[in-house]
């Protein structure tokens, strides 16, 4: 009996009296350009290096469509880019940015510099700044002068050259451990500061604790640590549920 | 532009209805600052904090917000720090452009009013800034605050942002025009630091620029932060 | 809504909380919520799978153990086998604070009719009293249970849906993973399957949901509830997610948080003469 | 974003030690989220000697709910001639807030204490009254998921009264630090068997 | 009264210490002071019939009736305090109606009958009440098969079935009769035990009395099965015939 | 005063329990959760001497099939049954209603209560509470008095007497199959094959729909069930 008012897209009861009603007038379904693919990504700066920790699943609402899904990929051989968000668009964007990455090489006969890319990245996500791409980029490299470099941005582009920084489902969970254990903005009593192994373990342990709390983290985490002697990748496992 | 059928507002509209479903976040620009600027005998000061706060989340708390445009001219954030950052930029081009076709530098005036084009052009599609531009020209100091609605407005004393009501307190008890530049720069750190504890959408540290006499050019004060 | 009578002390405010919903905040609540709110507060739901088999005997439920409130693990090793007698137990799914109070309800109402009739209470007559309640409350109360229990008249099994309707079946899963569950209990259920064989069931088909719905995760509760013993809660009978990586983080060194000001009180146990009356 | 949970801003976080157990929280207090009106508004309510209660949300209904937390504590150990057990109390807030199910407080309480044996007892309620207990920390209020990831890095198994502070305080201080509504200070319990330890801390003002 | 009630006749919620209720009894009292009435169940039908006195010879007539339709197959005719009765009626009609709106079916007699004695058991089991003073006898025409049948319900709530009845200052007289009619005339119809009520009603009239008028109503084929008034020229002529014979009987003795 | 003898008007028990001032309708926790309904196909036809009833076996909950075993014809009386269609918990709690209310009838009548009297008692229920009910209903069953009888009751609580009635989301397929081929005094066997194929059909067409085909014969002396099961329905498609 009345299969119409089943298919609507709001499920709230009709009432009885509202059927005749609802059954003759078109349901409205809102389309969305937007989906929400999950997931946590974090980098961070060191002294001449930088590490970059994503996980890779990718759900929508509450089932997962693939549980190995990179959400890096390699810009030049000094520079990564991570993005959370809407999976589709990711992938748009970093499609974009390698191939206009191949046309600077060709012009200038080398490799863009992180901070180039930085800057790059903030105009492609600006030129879009009315139906803007949703991800939420992390852009890390090792700089002109060898030093480490994050950078954070917006949806629209607007960024910033971090130590560390963090995005995604995740990102609230993250960024309070790095400030501690970083940044150490509230501690008086001076501890040594992580090395490169110590940041990679905590890299691991921040997505591992994210895995725990947030339902769109999980599977397996990836490790990219960039320094001199480029680009290498490491991979953990995560929980799965 | 967004295939829906108003994409001059899409913006606010997916703010609007679908923000919580399907994209959380997405509109969440970083925003949410103070930051002042005035104008007295030895120049210009201006003073900003350094906090991007996504919706309550705290985005970052090391964020520039103040955009030197070119050696004469500063530009403050507030708002959308993107819409901010990439307009500024460009109109640090408009100016290099202005001065290579006239032979000589552009006003404050003049690079005010073509940032304050630029938002009139897109009013009502959901950019959001309220900027400052300051700096020197042939007549002086002078400071402009311009916003996305495309107002533009000279004064001697502004202050923009979520905690702006708090910093105008402390700026407008402290200011004269008379003030040396040891005072002007503690009153606009003072200000900062007020506002920054009373609106929970501004912190992070002090920045404070001054804009002395051409010769001096604009210079960065100081960064100060009230650690624990 | 009934007349809220302005209560004139505490006494009659303690009165009043006898039992029984109050809504003595509803039309407070709706004015906040016109002046202020845009975003309503989210409750911790169990996005859940949940299930539970009818054996010849026996009647065995499962469920995962995590509660989520948006997309926040709330509870990773929650409990959402609820006893209800000692016979009739249920698993649910749903706004977690109706199903702790409806089962707790349940369970006391069991109790007081075990009492009066000194008999064993019948599963039907647990899931009528639900489903009448649930009724009741027109959906509003978000229960979505799987009831299993053994009286004298067998083993049985109900599903219940938030608006009081139910059915009996042989087999069934509720919640956000019920379709991961679902799968594996429509392709292995057998009547016949013997205890263990039972258990081994429903604990896969709740790993389904674990591992498919993000709604659900963590360990896998199981009950199985037979005629002699009635039921037993086999809590964490899998735990297949256990956290696999935790990095030995030096501890902060005492001292690290900066303090303005720090008070002792010394708790003293005063030991009374009590003195018995015969 | 805007909600009556977020009107006034909170962040309570609680933990277990080995026979301790500590509460923490801020004591921002805003209104219409982001303005700051005063820095020491109490969140952490003791409610026994050994128990406290924190209660995150709007300021009005924490008052509310903590004055008759209060008033019921008293009515029992008058009727009663005896303490409530922490887990008592759990579960007395629990029925208290189911029973405004659909007109609720709009407030989330923690409840952390010492049984009889000196066993910590910890518990999260959501605003209609859902108890969930934990074994090694509970959270609410607006920082909740900075605390949820700082808590599941730095909690360990085993802590003494003076190493669960300093992981407790720090903690609340570097999760508040994300959040725009809570922080400007903090208040630590940390309560033993035969003392309960109270330090104010020093948090970034803005 | 107060030395025969020796002070448990107050109430209806006191015993008697012989383990009787007063009130209840004076209420029957007040039933066999009024006029006679009765009913019949004949093979096709009922007839009621009542004797009513004329307190006025300006009192119009064919008014302040003691029959009463209850539904369409039910008539009712009262013997005792006629204000009383009316709440009776009031409360059959409104059990009938509501049988049929929940029911969609007419109430069945007994039914009806055990309700109203229901009723009226009520009014004797508190102390703010009075008793009804009146008897009522129900009679129906079942819808379907058509069949007949009658209730006496009485101040104390107790419900009869008979086959025919009387109740008021000549029941005992009225019993005796119909007892005679119905033994030499078991199938009797309703069109023929018209003349025979009459002749009882007049039969009984105490002389002492003042006047009566004949009220008589019927549930039978001649009314369609529905409870109505005997036609006046055919009630008329009943009487006419009744009180012929009954002269002649008188002749004869 | 005097309530004792107050008259109670049957039908009356279905009370709101959440008030309508309630805030936050549109949040998770204070939004009734979505209702099972029974898309549904149910089909009833009367033959000489009784009735046929017959429906599908599919209980959905959105897209979700919530049961694909479920008996949407319910027992009323000993003769008299109804079919459900609509909301899955209304029409099971208007079932339990009308069962103690009819059971209460027939004690008080002593004999067996009219098919006429409980589908009465349906569209009570029915129509007063039709502002928070969403229930289609066919009562059908054998009595005495009239013999095989069907009561239609759809959406609203009207009441009509129907020699044949389909109803439910997949009615809408077969309803001019059930009027060219339906006939007057039928025989039992045929009429049954007709009502298995026009229920068959439907599901074959309706998505909401599906299942096996339950099927009820109620005669004079005795009620007879059947079950066709799902990959055995008498539609060639």
């Amino acid at each position: 009996m009345n299969g119409a008012h089943r298919f609507g897209s709001k499920c709230d009861r009709p009432k009885a009296t509202d059927i005749h009603f609802k059954m003759q007038a078109p349901v409205e379904h809102r389309w969305s350009p937007y989906a929400d693919n999950g997931g946590t990504c974090l980098g961070v700066a060191g002294e001449n290096f930088v590490v970059v920790a994503a996980d890779t699943r990718l759900s929508q609402g509450y089932s997962i469509h693939t549980r190995n899904c990179s959400k890096v990929t390699r810009l030049t051989d000094k520079c990564v880019i991570a993005s959370c968000g809407m999976k589709s668009d990711a992938i748009t964007l970093h499609k974009h940015l390698k191939a206009r990455l191949v046309m600077y090489e060709h012009q200038h006969r080398r490799q863009a510099s992180v901070t180039a890319i930085a800057q790059m990245l903030s105009t492609t996500l600006y030129y879009k700044r009315f139906f803007p791409y949703y991800t939420f980029n992390v852009l890390c490299g090792v700089d002109d002068e060898g030093k480490g470099a994050v950078y954070h941005y917006d949806a629209i582009g607007s960024f910033e050259r971090v130590p560390y920084t963090t995005s995604g489902s995740g990102s609230a969970l993250v960024m309070s451990v790095l400030d501690a254990q970083i940044d150490k903005e509230n501690q008086t009593i001076d501890t040594p500061a992580l090395d490169k192994a110590g940041i990679v373990e905590l890299c691991k342990d921040v997505l591992s604790s994210v895995g725990e709390r947030d339902i769109y983290t999980g599977d397996s985490g990836e490790i990219f640590l960039i320094d001199a002697a480029g680009i290498s990748k490491t991979e953990f496992d995560l929980k799965l549920d | 532009m967004a295939p829906v059928a108003n994409p001059k507002t899409f913006c606010l509209d997916i703010k609007k209805t679908n923000e919580v479903l399907t994209a959380p976040k997405l509109m969440d620009f970083r925003k949410g600052t103070t930051t002042l600027g005035f104008v007295f005998q030895g120049g210009i000061i201006i003073a900003v904090d350094s906090r991007a706060s996504m919706g309550s989340y705290i985005g970052s708390a090391t964020v520039k917000k103040v955009i030197e445009i070119n050696d004469f001219l500063l530009g403050t954030m507030a708002g959308g720090a993107a819409d901010c950052s990439f307009w500024e930029r460009h109109l640090n081009r408009l100016c290099r452009m202005h001065e290579l076709r006239e032979k000589e530098r552009i006003s404050v005036a003049a690079a005010s009013k073509l940032l304050a084009n630029i938002f009139w052009q897109y009013r009502g599609q959901g950019l959001s800034c309220g900027t400052m531009v300051a700096g020197w020209d042939k007549k002086g100091p002078s400071l402009y605050m311009v916003d996305d609605n495309g107002d533009r407005h000279k004064g001697n004393v502004f202050s923009v942002g979520s905690g702006s009501t708090f910093a105008y307190g402390v700026l407008d008890t402290g200011y004269s025009y008379d003030l040396t530049v040891e005072e002007a720069v503690e009153l606009g750190r003072r200000s900062i630091y007020h506002a920054t504890h009373r609106d929970g959408a501004s912190g992070g540290v002090v920045r404070v620029y001054h804009a002395g006499e051409p010769s001096v050019g604009r210079s960065p004060v100081g960064t100060w932060d009230w650690k624990p | 809504m009934a007349a809220v009578e302005e209560p004139q002390d505490y006494l009659d405010v303690l009165q009043s909380h006898r039992g029984g919903f109050s809504f003595e905040n509803c039309k407070r609540n709706a004015y906040l919520a016109s002046q202020v709110a845009i975003k309503p507060p989210t409750a911790m739901k169990s996005g859940t799978t949940i299930c539970g088999i009818q054996l010849k005997d026996v009647v065995i439920l499962a469920a995962d153990t995590r509660s989520t409130c948006g997309p926040m693990v709330a509870d990773k090793n929650c409990e959402k086998l609820h006893f209800i007698a000692k016979n009739v137990y249920c698993a649910g799914a749903g706004t977690a604070a109706d199903l702790q109070h409806t089962t707790e309800m349940m369970e006391s109402q069991m109790e007081l009719l075990r009492m009066a009739t000194g008999t064993q209470p019948r599963v039907c007559t647990v899931v009528r009293r639900l489903s009448s309640m649930l009724f009741k409350y027109q959906g509003y109360v978000g229960c979505a249970l799987v009831l299993g229990g053994v009286d004298v008249t067998g083993p049985h099994l109900f599903q219940i849906y938030p608006h009081g309707s139910t059915d009996k079946l042989p087999f069934t899963s509720m919640g956000s993973g019920s379709l991961a569950a679902m799968a594996i209990l429509e392709a292995e259920y057998n009547e016949n399957l013997s205890v263990e064989e039972g258990k081994k069931l429903v604990a896969k088909a709740i790993r389904a949901g674990i591992f498919n719905d993000l709604g659900s995760g963590s360990n896998v509760d199981v009950c199985v509830i037979t005629k002699d013993v009635g039921g037993t809660i086999l809590r964490n009978f899998e735990k297949p997610n256990e956290r696999k990586f935790r990095a030995k983080h030096a501890a902060f060194p005492i001292g690290t948080t900066p303090i303005m000001k720090q008070e002792i009180t010394k708790l003293v146990s005063v030991e009374e003469d009590v003195v018995m009356r015969d | 974003m805007s909600g009556l949970m977020e009107y006034n801003g909170s962040a309570i976080v609680a933990m277990a030690g080995e026979n301790c157990v500590g509460i923490a929280s801020d004591t921002r207090h805003g209104i219409r989220q982001l303005q700051t009106v005063s820095c020491n508004r109490q969140k952490t309510f003791q409610v026994t000697d050994q128990c406290y209660v924190g209660l995150s949300g709007l300021a009005t209904d924490v008052q509310t709910v903590s004055q008759l937390l209060n008033f019921r504590m008293k009515l029992f150990t008058l009727r009663e001639e005896r303490k409530m057990q922490p887990r008592m109390i759990g579960n007395m807030i629990a029925s208290m807030l189911y029973e405004k199910r659909f007109g609720p407080y709009f407030t989330e309480p923690v409840v952390a204490g010492l049984d009889g044996e000196h066993k910590p007892y910890l518990c999260t309620f959501d605003f209609i009254g859902c108890l969930s207990t934990a074994e090694d920390f509970v959270v609410s209020g607006t920082t909740a998921e900075q605390l949820f990831g700082v808590c599941e890095s730095f909690w360990r198994p085993g802590m003494n009264k003076d190493e669960l502070f300093e992981t407790l305080s720090q903690c609340l201080l570097s999760a508040a630090d994300r959040d725009c509504l809570a922080g400007w200070g903090g208040v630590v319990h940390i309560i033993t068997p035969d003392e309960i330890i109270t330090k104010k801390l020093k948090g970034r003002m803005d | 009264m107060a030395g025969t009630g020796a002070g448990y006749d107050l109430s209806v919620t006191t015993f008697s210490p012989d383990g009787r209720v007063f009130q209840v009894e004076y209420a029957g009292k007040a039933v066999e002071n009024s006029g006679t009435t009765l009913a019949i169940c004949c093979k096709d039908g009922v007839v009621f019939a009542a004797e009513k006195f004329l307190l006025s010879k300006m009192l119009v007539h064919g008014t302040a009736k003691r029959i009463f339709p209850v539904h369409r197959r039910a008539g009712m005719s009262i013997a005792g305090m006629v204000a009383d009765a009316r709440q009776i009626v009031s409360r059959a009609r409104s059990e009938a109606t509501q049988f049929m709106n929940a029911y969609c079916e007419e109430i069945p007699p007994e039914l009806l009958a055990e309700r109203l004695g229901l009723f009226m058991h009520a009014y004797t089991l508190y102390w703010s009440v009075r008793p009804f003073g009146c008897t009522a006898l129900l009679g129906c025409v079942d819808e379907e098969t058509k069949k007949p049948s009658l209730f006496c319900i009485e101040p104390n709530g107790m419900v009869y079935k008979y086959t025919a009845t009387a109740e008021g200052k000549g029941k005992q007289a009225a019993k005796t009769e119909i007892e005679k009619v119905l033994a030499n005339n078991p199938e009797l119809t309703c069109e023929q035990a018209l003349m025979l009520v009459a002749k009882i009603i007049h039969k009984v009239h105490d002389e002492k009395d003042k006047d009566f008028e004949l009220e008589i109503s019927w549930i039978c084929p001649a009314s369609n099965y529905e409870h109505a008034q005997v036609p006046v020229e055919q009630r008329k002529a009943a009487e006419a015939e009744a009180e012929r014979i009954l002269e002649a009987e008188q002749e004869d003795d | 005063m005097m309530d004792f003898m107050a008259q109670r008007p049957v039908g009356q028990e279905f009370v709101r329990h959440v008030e309508d001032g309630c805030p936050y309708r549109a949040d998770d926790v204070m939004k009734p959760e979505q209702a099972v309904s029974t898309g549904t196909t149910l089909v009833v036809a009367e033959f000489d001497g009784g009735v046929v009833m017959c429906a599908d076996t599919r209980t959905s909950t959105g897209q979700y099939c919530a049961n694909r075993a479920s008996r949407k014809i319910s027992k009323v009386h000993d003769r008299i049954f109804v079919c459900r269609s609509g909301s899955a918990a209304d029409t099971q709690a208007l079932t339990s209603f009308v069962l103690h209310y009819l059971g209460q009838h027939a004690v008080e009548l002593g004999k067996q209560p009219t098919v006429n009297t409980a589908a009465n008692l349906f569209k009570i229920m029915a129509y007063n509470n039709k502002d928070h009910l969403l229930a289609g209903l066919i009562v059908a069953g054998y009595d005495d008095k009239k013999g095989g009888q069907i009561y239609s009751i759809p959406l609203g609580g009207t009441r009509v007497r129907v020699p044949y009635a389909a109803d439910g989301s997949g009615s809408g397929y077969i309803k001019g199959f059930m009027d060219a081929n339906y006939r007057p005094g039928m025989s039992k066997a045929e009429c049954l094959e007709f009502v298995q194929k026009a229920t068959a059909l439907a599901i074959s067409r309706d998505g909401s729909s599906g299942g096996m085909v339950r099927s009820l014969v109620i005669t004079k002396d005795k009620v007879e069930e059947a079950v066709i099961e799902g990959n055995k329905l008498p539609v060639d498609l």
